[in-house]
C-alpha cells in the first residue's frame, strides 16, 4: 500500500498555508510531519482525510480497498476528541465501532487495552484529559483501517500511556498499516520526518 | 441523639428503623379516626354533602405548601451547611410533595364542580397552585436528568429556594386578589371560624396526613440513603476491578 | 349515611386520595426491596463498604 | 444499515439523557399549554379556537430549542469529521440524524396531545385531528430546521442565516398544519385540502432537507 | 466597572456577530404573530382582542429559545472559570450578561413590536402600551430565565429541561404583562396596577435572578 | 510570598480521587505536579483556583494581597482556552485584560511577545493548536498576577515557541512570582516535582 501526496497547495481563510508539497509513505512507514505552530501540519492531515479540499494537486492510496476511498480507510484523531460527555466510555467507543466498522473489534477488550477497563461504565464527562486521549486512541483500535492521521497523539498521555500507544503504533505498523503524525515531541518509533516551513 | 448524630446517614438509618413501626401504626389509627368522623360529619347547611371533600383537600393543600417548605429548608442544609442528610430529605420529599399537590387540585376540582359549576378556573389561587404542581415535577425531571446526586442536589437547591416564592402567592392570593376560592377559615388572624362539627375532624385528618408525610417521606429518605449506598459501591467495584 | 346528588364526587375525591397514598406506598415499598436486593447482589459480588461492614448492613 | 442504527441510537440516547427524557418534553408542552390561558384569558371558547395553534407553536419550538444545535454540538467535539469520513452517505446520516431528532423531539409531543386537548377543552375528533397533522407535520418541522443546522456550522460566525432561513421555511408547515386542525374542528373548509398540502410539503422537505444538509456540511467543513 | 463594561462590549459583539440568538428570536417572534391571524381567522376584532396576550407570548417563548446558552457557551471554552476566577463579584459578572443578553435580544423585540403591531391590527395608542409594558416586563424575563441558564450548567443539561424550569417561573410576568396591556386598551380597569405589579416582578427578578444564578454557578463548577 | 495545602481531599463525581495532600511553593519556586493519567493533577490545579472546594483540608496564601482572595491572585491556564471564535485574536486578549485586570499591560506588546504579532487581526477562529496556546499564554502576561496555575502549558507548542514560554516564566519568577505546572514533558525549567499517585 502506498500513501503519497503530489504538489499539494493548501489555503485557508484566504491564506496560503503550504504549496507545493509532496510526500508519500508506504505499508510499515510512519511519516512525522513536523514544523513551527501554524505550519500547516493538522491542515496537511485533514487534507489526506478529506476533510480540506486542496487548493491543487491530489492525494492518492495505492493498493488500498477499491471500492473505497482515501477517508474511509483513513482513522483521523484530532484535537477535537468525538468524545460525548452523557455516553459512557463503553457507548462512547461502540457507537464509532458501529458507525465507522460494523462488524470488527470487541470495545471492552480495546478498552483494556489502552488501560481504561476499570472505567467503562463512567460517563466520559468525568475522564481526565489524558484518560480522554486514550479513549480516542481504542477507536483506532475498535476498527481496523490501514490509514492512521494523527494530531498531536501523544499529549497529554502520561509516560505509561505513552510507552502502551508506541506499542499500539508498531503493531499496527506490523500488519502494514501507514501512520502520518504531526507533532512537536519525539513519537519515540522511528519515523521519517516531514518538514513543513512557515509561520510561528 | 443529637442533631450531629443525625448527619451520620448509618445512625440515621437505625433511627429511622426504630420509629418507623411507630409512625406507621400512628398515622393508620389517627386517618381511621379522621375518616369515620369526617363519615359522621353533619351536612353543610349550603353545600350538602360535598362539604366531606373539605377533609382530605384541605389536608392535602395545606400538605402541598407544606412540603415545599420543608424541601426549602433542606436547600439551605445543601446550599449553607452542605449538610449530607439535606439533599436525601430534599429529593425524597419531592414525589410526595408532588402526590399531594395532585391531590388537592384534583380534590379541589372535583368540589369546584358542584360548588361554581366548573371543574376549573384560571384564578390566583388555582393558578398558582397548579405553577406549584408544575414545578414539583420539573424538579423531580431534574433529580432523574442528572447522575451525579450531588451535582442535581445543589442545582434543585437554588430551584427550590426560588420557588418558595410562590408559596406565599399560593397562600395570600385569595386575600391579595378577588377570587372564587374560599379565604382561609382555619389558620387566620383571630382564630378559625369553622364550625367545630367540622373543625375536629379536619384537624384529626390534618395531623394524620401530616404523621403520612413524615413517614412516607422517612422511609423514601432510607431508600434514597440505599441507593447511594448502591452507587457508591458500583464505583468502587468498577475500580477494584481494575 | 345520604351523601345527595354529589355523591358521585365525594366518592371520587376518597378514593382518588385512597389510590394515589397506595401507589406512593407502594412504590416506596418496592423501591426498598430493589435497593436491598441490589445491594445483597453486590455483597454477594465481593465489594465491601470502606467501614468494612456488610453492604446490607444498617 | 448498523451503521445508521447506530446513529439513530446515540443520538436519542443522548437526547434523552441530555434533555432529560422523553418526559420532559410532555411536560415542556405542558407547561407552554398551561401558559396560554394566563396571556390569553380564560376564554375556554376562545382557547378551544387557539388550541390547534398552541399545540402547532409548541411544537415548533420544542423543536428550534433542541434542532439548533444539532450539527454544530458533533461539529464542535470533532465528530463530524469522523461521520463525514465514514462509509456511510452524508446524506442517509443527516437523515438518521435527524429521525433520531424527531423521534425524540416530535413524537413525544405527538403522544401528549391528547392529554393536552383536554386542557385545551377540545374534543376527542379534534385532538385527533391535531395529533394526526402533528404525525404528517412535524417531520417537515425537523427536516427543514435541519437544513438551518448545517448552514450553522458551515457559517461558523453567520448563525444569521441560519435564523432568516429556516423559520420561514418552516411558516407554511405551521399554516397549512393549523389550517389543517382547524378545518377539522370548525372550518366551511375541508380537511383533506390544508391536509394533502401539509403530507405534500412533509415529503418534499424529507427528499430536500437530507440534501442540502450534507451539501452543506461538506463545503463547510475546515 | 471596566470589568463590567467589558462583559457586556464582548456579550453584545458575539451576538451581533454570530447572529443566531438575537434574529432568531426576533424571527420566532415574527413566526407567532404571523400563524395567530390563521389560527383565530380572520375575525379582526378577536385579532386585536387577543394581540397584546400574542405579543407577550412570542417575547416570552423567543426569550426562552436564546437564553438556553447564556452560560453553557461560556463553560465550554472554559471563560466562566475565569469570570468566576475574577475579582468581579460573581453576582455583578451575571448581570453583565444578562444585561447584554437583552441589549441584544429583548430590545430588538421591543423594537420589533409597532411593525407587529399592524399586522395585529392593533392601533398606534394600543401598540405603544404594548411595547411599554414589553420595555418593563422583558428584563424580567431574562433575569428569570437567567436561572436556568446558570442550572443548566451546573445541570450539563439545557433544551427543554431548562424550558420546564423556568417557565413556571416567569408565568407571574406574563400574567401582568399582558393585564397591564389589556388595561390600557380596552379594559374597566386601570393601567397602573398591573403596570405597577410588572414593574416590581421586574425589580424584584433583577436582584434575585443574578443572587441565584451566581450561587448556581458558584455551586455547580467542576 | 507562600502558597500551601495542607491535607487537601478531592471528591469527584461521588469518588475519591486524592486524600492527605500537602504541598508548598514559595515566591520563586516551580512545583511541577506529576502523575499518571487520571492521578488528580488538573483536579489539584483547579482546587487551589477555587474552581473545585476541597472535601477536606485547606490551600492559603501568605504574603499576598490581604483584600484579594488566592482565586483573585491567581491565573489558570486550562485544556479550554477561554477563546471566543468570532472575536479576533486582539479582541479576545484586550477582553481578557479589561475584565480580569483593569489597568495594566499592553495587548499588542504581549502579542508580539508569544509571536503573534503578525496575526492581531485574525479571527481566533483561524488559529493553530499552537496560535491557541500562544494566545492563551499571553494572558498571563497582560494582567500581573502572582500565582500561575498551568495545565499542560506546553502542548502543542513547537520548539521555538517552548523557549519563549520558558523565558516567560523566568520572567515571572525573577518577579517573585510562583508556578504550579501539571504535566507529562519536562518544563524546560528546573523545578520541585510534586508526585500524585493513583489510576491511570
Ligand atoms: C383545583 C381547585 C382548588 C385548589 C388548587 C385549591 C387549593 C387550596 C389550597 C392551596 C388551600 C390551602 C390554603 C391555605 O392554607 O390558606 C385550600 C384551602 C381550602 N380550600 Fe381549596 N382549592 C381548590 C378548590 C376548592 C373548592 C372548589 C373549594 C370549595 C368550594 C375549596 C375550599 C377550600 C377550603 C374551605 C379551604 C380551607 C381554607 C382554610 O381554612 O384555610 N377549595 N385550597
Ligand atoms: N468532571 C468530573 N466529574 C467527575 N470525575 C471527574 C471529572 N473530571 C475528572 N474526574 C475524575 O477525577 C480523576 C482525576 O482527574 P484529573 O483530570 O484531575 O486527572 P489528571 O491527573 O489531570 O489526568 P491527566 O494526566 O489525564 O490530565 C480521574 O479519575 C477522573 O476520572
Ligand atoms: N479554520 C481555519 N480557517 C482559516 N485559517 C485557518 C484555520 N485553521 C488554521 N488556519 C490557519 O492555517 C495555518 C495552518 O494551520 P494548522 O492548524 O494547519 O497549523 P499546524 O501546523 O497544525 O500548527 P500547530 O503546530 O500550532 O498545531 C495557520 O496559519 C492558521 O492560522
Ligand atoms: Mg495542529
Ligand atoms: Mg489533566
Amino acid at each position: 500500500m502506498r500513501l503519497s501526496g503530489r504538489q499539494i497547495s493548501c489555503i485557508r481563510g484566504g491564506r496560503g498555508v503550504f504549496a507545493g508539497l509532496d510526500f508519500e509513505a508506504s505499508s510499515g512507514d510512519v511519516l512525522a510531519v513536523v514544523g513551527p505552530n501554524g505550519s500547516g501540519k493538522t491542515s496537511l492531515l485533514r487534507l489526506i482525510a478529506g476533510l480540506l479540499v486542496p487548493a491543487a494537486g491530489s492525494v492518492l492510496l495505492d493498493g488500498g480497498e477499491a471500492e473505497r476511498t482515501l477517508p474511509e480507510q483513513a482513522h483521523y484523531l484530532g484535537h477535537r476528541d468525538a468524545l460525548k460527555p452523557a455516553l459512557s466510555v463503553r457507548e462512547n467507543l461502540s457507537f464509532w465501532r458501529d458507525f465507522l466498522g460494523g462488524a470488527a473489534g470487541d470495545a471492552e477488550q480495546c478498552l483494556t487495552a489502552v488501560g481504561l477497563g476499570h472505567a467503562t461504565h463512567l460517563p466520559a464527562a468525568y475522564l481526565s484529559a489524558g484518560q480522554r486521549r486514550r479513549l480516542s486512541i481504542a477507536r483506532l483500535l475498535v476498527v481496523r483501517r490501514p490509514v492512521w492521521l494523527l494530531d498531536e497523539p501523544t499529549s497529554a498521555l502520561d509516560t505509561a500511556g505513552h510507552k502502551l500507544f508506541v506499542g499500539i503504533m508498531r503493531e499496527h505498523l506490523a500488519s502494514g498499516g501507514i501512520i502520518v503524525a504531526a507533532t512537536h515531541t519525539p513519537l519515540g518509533i522511528e519515523a521519517r520526518e516531514l518538514r513543513m516551513g512557515g509561520p510561528a | 441523639m443529637t442533631l450531629i448524630d443525625l448527619a451520620n446517614p448509618t445512625k440515621f438509618l437505625a433511627l429511622t428503623a426504630r420509629v418507623l413501626p411507630w409512625l406507621t401504626g400512628a398515622t393508620a389509627i389517627l386517618l381511621l379516626v379522621g375518616f369515620y368522623q369526617a363519615a359522621m360529619a353533619p351536612d353543610d347547611y349550603q353545600q350538602g354533602a360535598t362539604v366531606k371533600i373539605m377533609f382530605v383537600h384541605v389536608p392535602n393543600a395545606w400538605l402541598s405548601m407544606f412540603v415545599w417548605g420543608v424541601m426549602s429548608i433542606a436547600a439551605l442544609g445543601t446550599l449553607v451547611w452542605r449538610h449530607p442528610l439535606a439533599d436525601v430529605a430534599a429529593k425524597a420529599a419531592a414525589p410526595i410533595g408532588a402526590a399531594f399537590t395532585f391531590l388537592a387540585l384534583v380534590t379541589g376540582s372535583l368540589w369546584g364542580r358542584p360548588m361554581w359549576g366548573t371543574y376549573w378556573e384560571w384564578d390566583a389561587r388555582l393558578t398558582s397552585v397548579l405553577i406549584l404542581f408544575l414545578m414539583y415535577l420539573g424538579l423531580m425531571a431534574l433529580w432523574r436528568a442528572v447522575e451525579d446526586p450531588s451535582r442535581a442536589a445543589r442545582a434543585a437547591a437554588v430551584l427550590t429556594l426560588v420557588g418558595a416564592i410562590n408559596l406565599p402567592i399560593i397562600k395570600f392570593s385569595v386575600d391579595w386578589w378577588n377570587t372564587l376560592h374560599q379565604p382561609a377559615s382555619v389558620m387566620r388572624m383571630g382564630g378559625p371560624s369553622l364550625d367545630r362539627a367540622f373543625l375536629i375532624p379536619l384537624l384529626v385528618m390534618a395531623i394524620g396526613f401530616s404523621l403520612l408525610f413524615v413517614t412516607l417521606h422517612l422511609a423514601a429518605m432510607r431508600n434514597e440513603i440505599l441507593r447511594r449506598r448502591v452507587r457508591s459501591l458500583q464505583m468502587m467495584q468498577a475500580s477494584q476491578a481494575a | 349515611m345520604s351523601l345527595g346528588p354529589y355523591a358521585s364526587f365525594v366518592v371520587t375525591s376518597y378514593t382518588l386520595v385512597a389510590a394515589i397514598v397506595l401507589v406512593l406506598i407502594v412504590w416506596i415499598a418496592v423501591d426498598y426491596r430493589h435497593q436491598k436486593a441490589r445491594l445483597r447482589e453486590l455483597e454477594s459480588s465481593g465489594v465491601t463498604r470502606r467501614s468494612g461492614r456488610q453492604a446490607t448492613d444498617i | 444499515m448498523t451503521a445508521l442504527a447506530a446513529l439513530i441510537r446515540r443520538d436519542i440516547k443522548i437526547a434523552l439523557r441530555v434533555g432529560g427524557g422523553a418526559l420532559i418534553g410532555v411536560l415542556f408542552f405542558l407547561t407552554v399549554t398551561v401558559l396560554m390561558p394566563f396571556a390569553i384569558g380564560p376564554d375556554l371558547a376562545v382557547l378551544t379556537r387557539l388550541g390547534p395553534a398552541i399545540l402547532w407553536l409548541g411544537a415548533l419550538l420544542a423543536s428550534l430549542l433542541t434542532l439548533d444545535r444539532l450539527f454544530t454540538a458533533d461539529h464542535e467535539d470533532g465528530s463530524l469529521d469522523l461521520i463525514v469520513m465514514g462509509q456511510t452517505p452524508l446524506e442517509l446520516a443527516c437523515a438518521a440524524k435527524a429521525l433520531a431528532h424527531w423521534l425524540a423531539a416530535g413524537v413525544p409531543l405527538i403522544v401528549a396531545t391528547p392529554a393536552l386537548g383536554l386542557l385545551l377543552n377540545l374534543d376527542a375528533s379534534a385532538t385527533s385531528a391535531v395529533a394526526l397533522t402533528l404525525l404528517v407535520g412535524t417531520p417537515a418541522l425537523t427536516f427543514t430546521g435541519m437544513i438551518g443546522a448545517a448552514l450553522a456550522v458551515t457559517l461558523h460566525r453567520g448563525g444569521l442565516l441560519l435564523a432568516v432561513l429556516v423559520l420561514p421555511l418552516s411558516i407554511p408547515v405551521l399554516i397549512f398544519g393549523v389550517a389543517a386542525s382547524q378545518a377539522a374542528i370548525t372550518g366551511p373548509l375541508s380537511f383533506g385540502t390544508p391536509f394533502s398540502i401539509l403530507c405534500a410539503l412533509s415529503l418534499v422537505s424529507l427528499v430536500i432537507g437530507p440534501f442540502a444538509a450534507a451539501a452543506s456540511l461538506r463545503h463547510g467543513l475546515d
